[in-house]
């Protein structure tokens, strides 16, 4: 029994699991969302404490530094302004705690019914593949290198599978997300009206709203660009 | 340092403790001073740049400046704006402080290696990512229009220019075959220490993206959008005063101090240099150590000499920049990268291709005529690539005048 | 680690944080909360899948791409999700789920 | 329109080099030429002539200064003549009515026997934290007696010392003669003729010993000094002879400043803030002062800041009584 | 890609980049500006008032105060206005010392001027400090000559106060000895840096038509392509005895502007040569002694004199009704007028424009308050 192994285990179970009941329960969205990232890198930590170091940099990167940053974005895009003080949950949120908690209740003792039996081949798994000189705890879990040859033989047609959805979400939410031109409101600059003017799109017009009659236009200049 | 002291007589568990302990200590401390360094060589540098002297006053030649300095913050008065999120303005700096202190934790000073994990590079572009974290919530704790504008570019910029940086490594990974650093730094270890990978085609681009897209991570000029504090006065950290605001400036420090360390380690081969080899044992690691370290503040002046020169660009300039030139590029370097690999090396690779094709089996990395071959293929495919795109860019530089007609009549309905 | 905490003590973390997520997702009204829940959901699914890899099979590399596979749905599905948000937010002004409830847009 | 007056060859359009190609090169050039900068600025010899464009140009302040040149003015001060002490204001009042902020506030002395004005200036206020420092009193005073003084370091915590009377305002005519030698022996002998003419005219001691301090005797006590209350304060001041100025031995005086301030400070924290003489006279002040060799002359120094707590009101009700005196001697 | 809400910002009074105390109240659209209010008047001082109850010469020190960077060319257009209307004569080599600190001036001015634009668009202010440098030689020598180093108070009536004597022309050779390799230095620092050309090109256009309306004079009625130098238009003191050109831009954005001042720091430097070639010697003295200076009174009428600042045109507008002291006073200040086309110039562009654009007019608060 490690006791340091044991105690940061209960340390990132108790932030993880905090910080998740935060994120469900704490009335404030944007909080919510900060709840979530500590949530995300409690699992990080855990990842690490689990020798799984790619995974818990790419639950850093994709989950902490991105999906969390994106919904913070779209919780500021779309927060109502009027809408501070309505109601963050439904009025029947208990069926929801019951649902929650029924379901750990199944799961739980499930678990522990089994426990010894994963007890046994986990402890069967731990021997080294080959052990080469009689060490027989010198494990060599898979790394980053042995994960980029799996995805690169064994698990080739899924990842490319997943590699055409990412293209796909990509598309798909700039699609949805993407406001027509014509919609959007935009500002001429003064070069851009004098252009227009100049092109004939829009009459030029005085202070009053008179059009201008475009005989009247540069003459007062002394020195055009295009002469000079 | 654990095995130390487990002879010594401790429990093995308490001898790994003792030893973290200490090492976290050590890389704080040395980061923190070399932060203060940081600081004062900064202006000192930047004011030579404009023909004064900088601090000069504290110390002997003003190294005593950062420390002054610092205790005038922390003794300032610590103001929180009354509608502000109380917690949240609280913990944003203390975020931004400990992603920058978690990269340290991989870095690299010379050949001492805090701790080798197995994908560090990607480690320290994450804990990167986490700024964007801290950026937010200052920007939404403070409640104040400014601070929000300023956290909101910040992280547009921080997550645009992720994506060139991270893939600016990829190159560096090919090349070595590894994320881990120490194997990084092996690696450039050949001709007498001085197989950089900055002396290759791939490698020279890539360091001048990655230094690049630092720049930005590491809000420095020209992109130190999210603190112009000629458009929107500090940016995220308007409302912040006192040591809350010393602690942010710390964290921009030492994430500088940072980017120099990766830089130097990832591209000009970290504390290799001729004679570290030959010197070997502690003579070589200090040897190392003095290598890195001015690697590390020559990189450190480029960014200050940067910072003294240019102006700062504008934030949708800055978002094309990161798109239409460094992603780009940074494709084709990882596809020149792919053939040097390739080129050099698939014999290792592959042996079976070289059965099949019947060539040479050469296993040695210094085949020079294969390596002629790399560099000048490499070396066509980047700068072609970099004309290219430097072309493209001109053109839409000259184009951006007027937009079209079209455009233009649906704006005015 | 592996030897001494039970590889129970880890599936059960990640049942709670199942279930947390569940509830969650259950009974916020605001579309981005449960989306939220979903994300923490998810979260708990790759701890059982990286835990499974670590105690039962370290060697091998089947956990590891499966909790990779499912980051990466779950960032399609984060960026998809987000995206109609604005989309409905835009069209109606409100993110709340009891008041989406008609097809016509 | 009446643009066209230009002819073409006035003109000339600059040049924006739309057309070339960028790939960096003009950033570059910039970095080396900063680049260049830095290696001067480190290496190079520091900027010391006007033609220098590299190296640095910063002087370090308080250790190194740069000359003064004559013309330079900063606060307007009195002169009076070394040998025999007699002020050279005649009260004329050229200086009161030109001065365009209208700081200057002079009272013409009165002949105690025949109550007849005699040329000579009673009380002499000027507020220095309203000058503007045009010059213009000095310009137009025939009798050359107010010039403008080189000393620049006048930041003070009391406000209404600012406030100066003949106490501070006098000057010996050595010391305009140090700090602008050409510009006073332009006039000097023209300045000296009218003096002595005017003293002619000035019975017993009247237009002498304004500065108490001069003639190195007892000190008159604060009392002397014309405005009730607050005057003390003012009286008392920093020992701003002309020693401050002068500006060859500049660090020395600038220690013996800083130990009579100390020294100061150091008394009122010991003694009771009460009374202005007997601090004034503390033994490490005389001491400080003492020390100084320039600063002997000097005024005794006593706790300025003691005194004023309530700053405004004093200088209300200086002002106040400056005006009351002026309306009652114009018979309002 | 997002529609937003628009938003209302005050960019200062207290802000890093607004020169001065000067309030932009601008509405913007995600990063876009749709509406720019200025507000200003926290400098306002009663310039002109006080100009009514002082005497003529009483006047002068105060406007030195207006463009306090520039208060010997303020100095020359007020007595200028003066003398106009007084009929007082000047000697030729006043003319001559009184061009010679207009041109100072307007190298100072433009060289911090374009250093505090280049610091607003983020450049850590190492032109800027280039320019003090040059400044401070300038101020130096103003101070020599004048007595103070910003508030000159110089001009008098009929003349200058003090004359200018060989140490001055001496030191005056060996700046202007210095002054082309400033002037190289900052070109080669800034001009065709990439990054300002992204920043300052086509960036707060201003076009021909529209700077004619709103009357602005200076380097940026020039950037945007009009011929116009009062220094050329109605020469006045001994303008029409010097070669020297006009600088134009073409498009009259920030970049031509900012061409536009460098250009006439180099024009100016030509014009201080021919100066100091022309300068006559010191027989027919720098001030005209028959003038007054104290008791000075105007006839009764009105005059309006103008100098071309390095801001644009400075005039100053009196009415005498015979006294010593004028009936009405008015400054026409180049800055306020300028600033008058601050919000047109900045629609459309974004937020970090309008600072650049800002810095580009030049401005002074100062003189735009009054």
């Amino acid at each position: 029994m490690n006791p340091i192994a044991i105690g940061v285990f209960i340390v990132i179970a108790l932030l993880t699991l905090g910080s998740g009941i935060m994120v469900v329960t704490v009335r404030n969205i944007i909080h919510s969302a900060l709840w979530l990232i500590a949530s995300f890198i409690g699992v990080a930590a855990l990842y690490l404490l689990m020798e799984a170091e790619f995974l818990a940099v790419v639950q850093i990167l994709v989950y902490a530094g991105a999906v969390s940053i994106l919904v913070l974005f779209a919780i500021m895009l779309t927060r109502q302004v009027t809408g501070e003080g309505v109601r963050v949950v439904f009025e029947r949120w208990w069926v929801a705690l019951l649902i929650a908690l029924g379901l750990f209740g199944v799961i739980v003792p499930t678990l522990w019914k089994h426990g010894a039996t994963w007890e046994e081949a986990a402890k069967l798994a731990q021997v080294g593949p080959t052990p080469v000189d009689g060490a027989a705890n010198s494990l060599q879990v898979a790394t980053a290198t042995e994960i980029g040859r799996s995805f690169m033989g064994e698990y080739l047609l899924p990842f490319e599978v997943v590699s055409v959805l990412l293209l796909m979400a990509l598309i798909g939410a700039v699609v949805i997300a993407y406001e027509e031109r014509t919609r959007r409101r935009r500002v001429l600059t003064l070069a851009e009206e004098l252009a227009l003017k100049k092109r004939g799109i829009v009459e030029p017009r005085d202070a009053e709203g008179a059009v201008v009659p475009r005989e009247a236009e540069g003459k007062v200049i002394l020195l055009d660009s295009e002469q000079a | 340092m654990a095995d130390a002291l487990t002879q010594l007589g401790f429990a093995s568990w308490l001898s790994v403790l003792i030893a973290s302990i200490i090492k976290v200590t050590l890389i704080l401390v040395g980061g923190s001073v070399g932060m203060m360094f940081l600081t004062w060589y900064e202006r000192r540098s930047i004011s030579y740049m404009q023909d004064r002297r900088g601090p000069n006053r504290v110390g002997p030649q003003g190294l005593l400046q950062p420390i002054s300095e610092a205790i005038k913050t922390m003794t300032k008065e610590d103001a929180t704006p009354r509608d502000a999120d109380k917690i949240v303005h609280f913990l944003a700096p203390v975020v931004m402080l400990g992603a920058t202190v978690l990269s340290f934790a991989v870095i690299p000073w010379g050949r001492m290696f805090p701790v080798d994990l197995n994908a560090a590079v990607l480690f320290v572009i994450a804990t990167g990512g986490l700024h964007s974290i801290g950026m937010m919530m200052a920007g939404w704790g403070s409640n104040n229009k400014f601070a929000l504008l300023g956290g909101m570019r910040g992280v547009a910029q921080l997550i645009s220019y992720e994506i060139p940086q991270v893939m600016a490594i990829i190159p560096v990974v090919l090349m070595t075959g590894s994320m881990s650093l120490q194997k990084i730094v092996e690696a450039q270890n050949d001709f007498a220490g001085l197989g950089w990978y900055v002396f290759s085609p791939v490698g020279l681009l890539g360091f001048a993206l990655f230094f690049t897209a630092s720049l930005a991570e590491g809000e420095r000029t020209p992109f130190d959008i999210p603190e112009a504090d000629s458009e929107i006065i500090a940016g995220y950290m308007t409302e912040y005063s006192g040591m809350k605001f010393a602690v942010f400036y710390l964290s921009n420090y030492m994430s500088n101090l940072a980017v120099c360390f990766v830089t130097a380690t990832l591209y000009l081969g970290g504390g290799n240099g001729p004679g570290v080899d030959a010197l070997g044992g502690i003579a070589g690691g200090l040897l190392s150590l003095v290598y890195f370290l001015l690697k590390s503040f020559a990189l450190f002046f480029v960014m200050v000499l940067i910072r003294a020169t240019v102006p700062r660009l504008r934030v949708d300039q800055l978002m094309s920049f990161a798109w239409k030139f460094l992603l780009p590029l940074v494709l084709v370097n990882i596809l020149s990268a792919s053939f040097w690999v390739a080129l050099l090396r698939w014999d290792q690779q592959w042996p079976q291709l070289t059965e099949w094709f019947g060539a040479p089996s050469t296993a040695d990395a210094t085949n020079w005529g294969r390596l002629a071959i790399a560099i000048v293929l490499t070396l066509l495919i980047n700068a072609g690539a970099v004309a290219l795109i430097m072309r493209l860019t001109n053109r839409n530089v000259q184009k951006h005048l007027y937009t079209t007609d079209e455009e233009l009549a649906l704006g005015l309905s | 680690m592996v030897g001494s905490v039970p590889l129970v003590w880890v599936l059960t973390l990640a049942a709670g944080l199942f279930c947390i997520g569940l509830f969650g997702a259950l009974s916020r009204r605001n579309i981005v909360g449960m989306l939220m829940g979903i994300e923490l959901m998810l979260n708990s699914v790759n701890i059982n899948l990286v835990a499974f890899w670590r105690y039962l099979q370290p060697t091998g590399t089947a956990g590891l791409i499966f909790a990779i596979f499912t980051i990466a749905v779950a960032a399609a599905e984060v960026a998809v999700g987000l995206a109609m948000v604005i989309a409905i937010y835009r069209a109606r002004l409100t993110i709340n789920a009891d008041e989406i409830d008609t097809l016509k847009g | 329109m009446t643009l066209s007056h230009l002819a073409t060859e006035d003109v000339f359009v600059v040049e924006r080099n739309d057309a070339d190609f960028r790939a960096g090169q003009g950033m570059t050039k910039g970095l080396g030429i900063v680049f260049r900068k830095f290696r001067k600025a480190l290496f190079g010899k520091p900027n010391s002539d006007r033609a220098d464009t590299e190296g640095q140009f910063n002087v370090q302040y308080p250790e190194e200064r740069l000359a003064m040149p004559e013309a330079y003015r900063n606060m307007p001060i009195l002169l009076y003549d070394d040998a025999t002490g007699h002020e050279l204001c005649t009260s004329c009042f050229q200086c009161e009515r030109i001065c365009p902020p209208q700081v200057i506030h002079i009272t013409q002395a009165k002949d105690p026997a025949t109550g007849k004005p005699v040329p000579a200036a009673a009380k002499f206020v000027l507020e220095y934290d309203t000058c503007m420092s045009c010059g213009y009193c000095a310009e137009v005073c025939p009798f050359d007696a107010i010039k403008m003084d080189h000393d620049f370091e006048l930041s003070t915590a009391n406000h209404p010392e600012l406030d100066v009377d003949y106490n501070r305002l006098l000057r010996p005519v050595s010391y305009y003669e140090t700090i602008a030698p050409t510009m006073w022996s332009d006039v000097k002998e023209q300045a000296m003729k009218k003096l002595q003419n005017n003293i002619k005219r000035r019975p017993g001691d009247i237009g002498r010993d304004h500065g108490q301090k001069i003639k190195g005797g007892a000190p008159v006590a604060a009392a002397a000094t014309p405005a009730a209350g607050a005057a003390p304060a003012a009286g008392a001041a920093k020992p701003r002879g002309p020693v401050a100025a002068i500006g060859k031995n500049m660090s020395e005086d600038k220690t013996a400043k800083l130990l009579a301030i100390r020294a100061a400070n150091a008394a009122k924290r010991g003694g009771g803030a009460a009374d202005a003489a007997p601090v004034a006279q503390a033994a490490p002040v005389a001491e400080a002062v003492a020390a100084a060799p320039a600063a002997a002359s000097a005024a005794p120094t006593g706790p300025v800041a003691a005194i004023g707590q309530n700053m405004s009101e004093d200088k209300r009700a200086k002002l106040e009584a400056i005006r009351a005196a002026k309306r009652a001697e114009r018979g309002e | 890609m997002l529609k937003t809400e628009e938003l209302q910002i005050n960019i200062g009074p207290q802000h890093p980049s607004t020169h001065g105390v000067f309030r932009m109240l601008v509405t913007v659209d995600g990063e876009t500006l749709v509406d720019l209010k200025p507000v200003f008047g926290y400098l306002h001082r009663n310039h002109e008032q006080l100009g009514e109850v002082n005497t003529y010469l009483q006047n002068m020190p105060f406007t030195d105060r207006l463009d306090y960077f520039n208060s010997m060319v303020n100095n020359h257009a007020y007595a200028r206005t003066i003398e106009t209307l007084a009929g007082v004569e000047v000697p030729e080599r006043a003319q001559y010392i009184r061009v010679i600190m207009d041109e100072l001036s307007r190298i100072l001015n433009h060289a911090t001027a374009m250093g505090f634009m280049l610091g607003d668009m983020g450049a850590w202010q190492t032109a800027l400090l280039w320019g003090m440098r040059e400044r401070e030689k300038i101020l130096d020598m103003f101070e020599y000559v004048s007595g103070a180093r910003m508030m000159c108070n110089y001009c008098r009536f009929g003349g200058v106060v003090r004359d200018i004597d060989d140490w001055f022309i001496t030191e005056l050779k060996k700046l202007m000895q210095g002054l082309p390799h400033y002037f190289d230095d900052f070109e080669g620092l800034l001009l065709n840096s990439e990054i300002l050309l992204a920043r300052a090109r086509n960036i707060g256009v201003l076009p021909k038509d529209l700077a004619l309306a709103y009357s602005v004079t200076g380097p940026v009625l020039r950037g945007s392509g009009v011929a116009y130098d009062i220094r050329k238009a109605e020469p006045y003191a001994v303008y029409d005895r010097f070669k020297f050109k006009v600088p134009v831009g073409t498009v009259g954005d920030v970049y031509d502007r900012f061409l536009v001042r460098i250009a006439e720091m180099r024009e100016s430097y030509k014009i201080l040569e021919q100066a100091l070639e022309q300068l006559p010697d010191a027989t027919g003295g720098f001030i005209n002694p028959k003038v007054k200076q104290q008791s000075l009174k105007a006839p009764a009428g009105e005059a309006y004199a103008r100098v071309e600042s390095p801001k644009g045109e400075l005039g100053f507008y009196v009415v005498s009704d015979g006294t010593g002291s004028a009936y009405r006073y008015k400054v026409r200040a180049p800055s306020f007028i300028n600033l008058s086309a601050l919000a047109d110039m900045c629609k459309g562009y974004t937020i970090a424009d309008v600072v650049v654009i800002l810095g580009s007019i030049d401005i002074v608060m100062g003189e735009v308050d009054r």
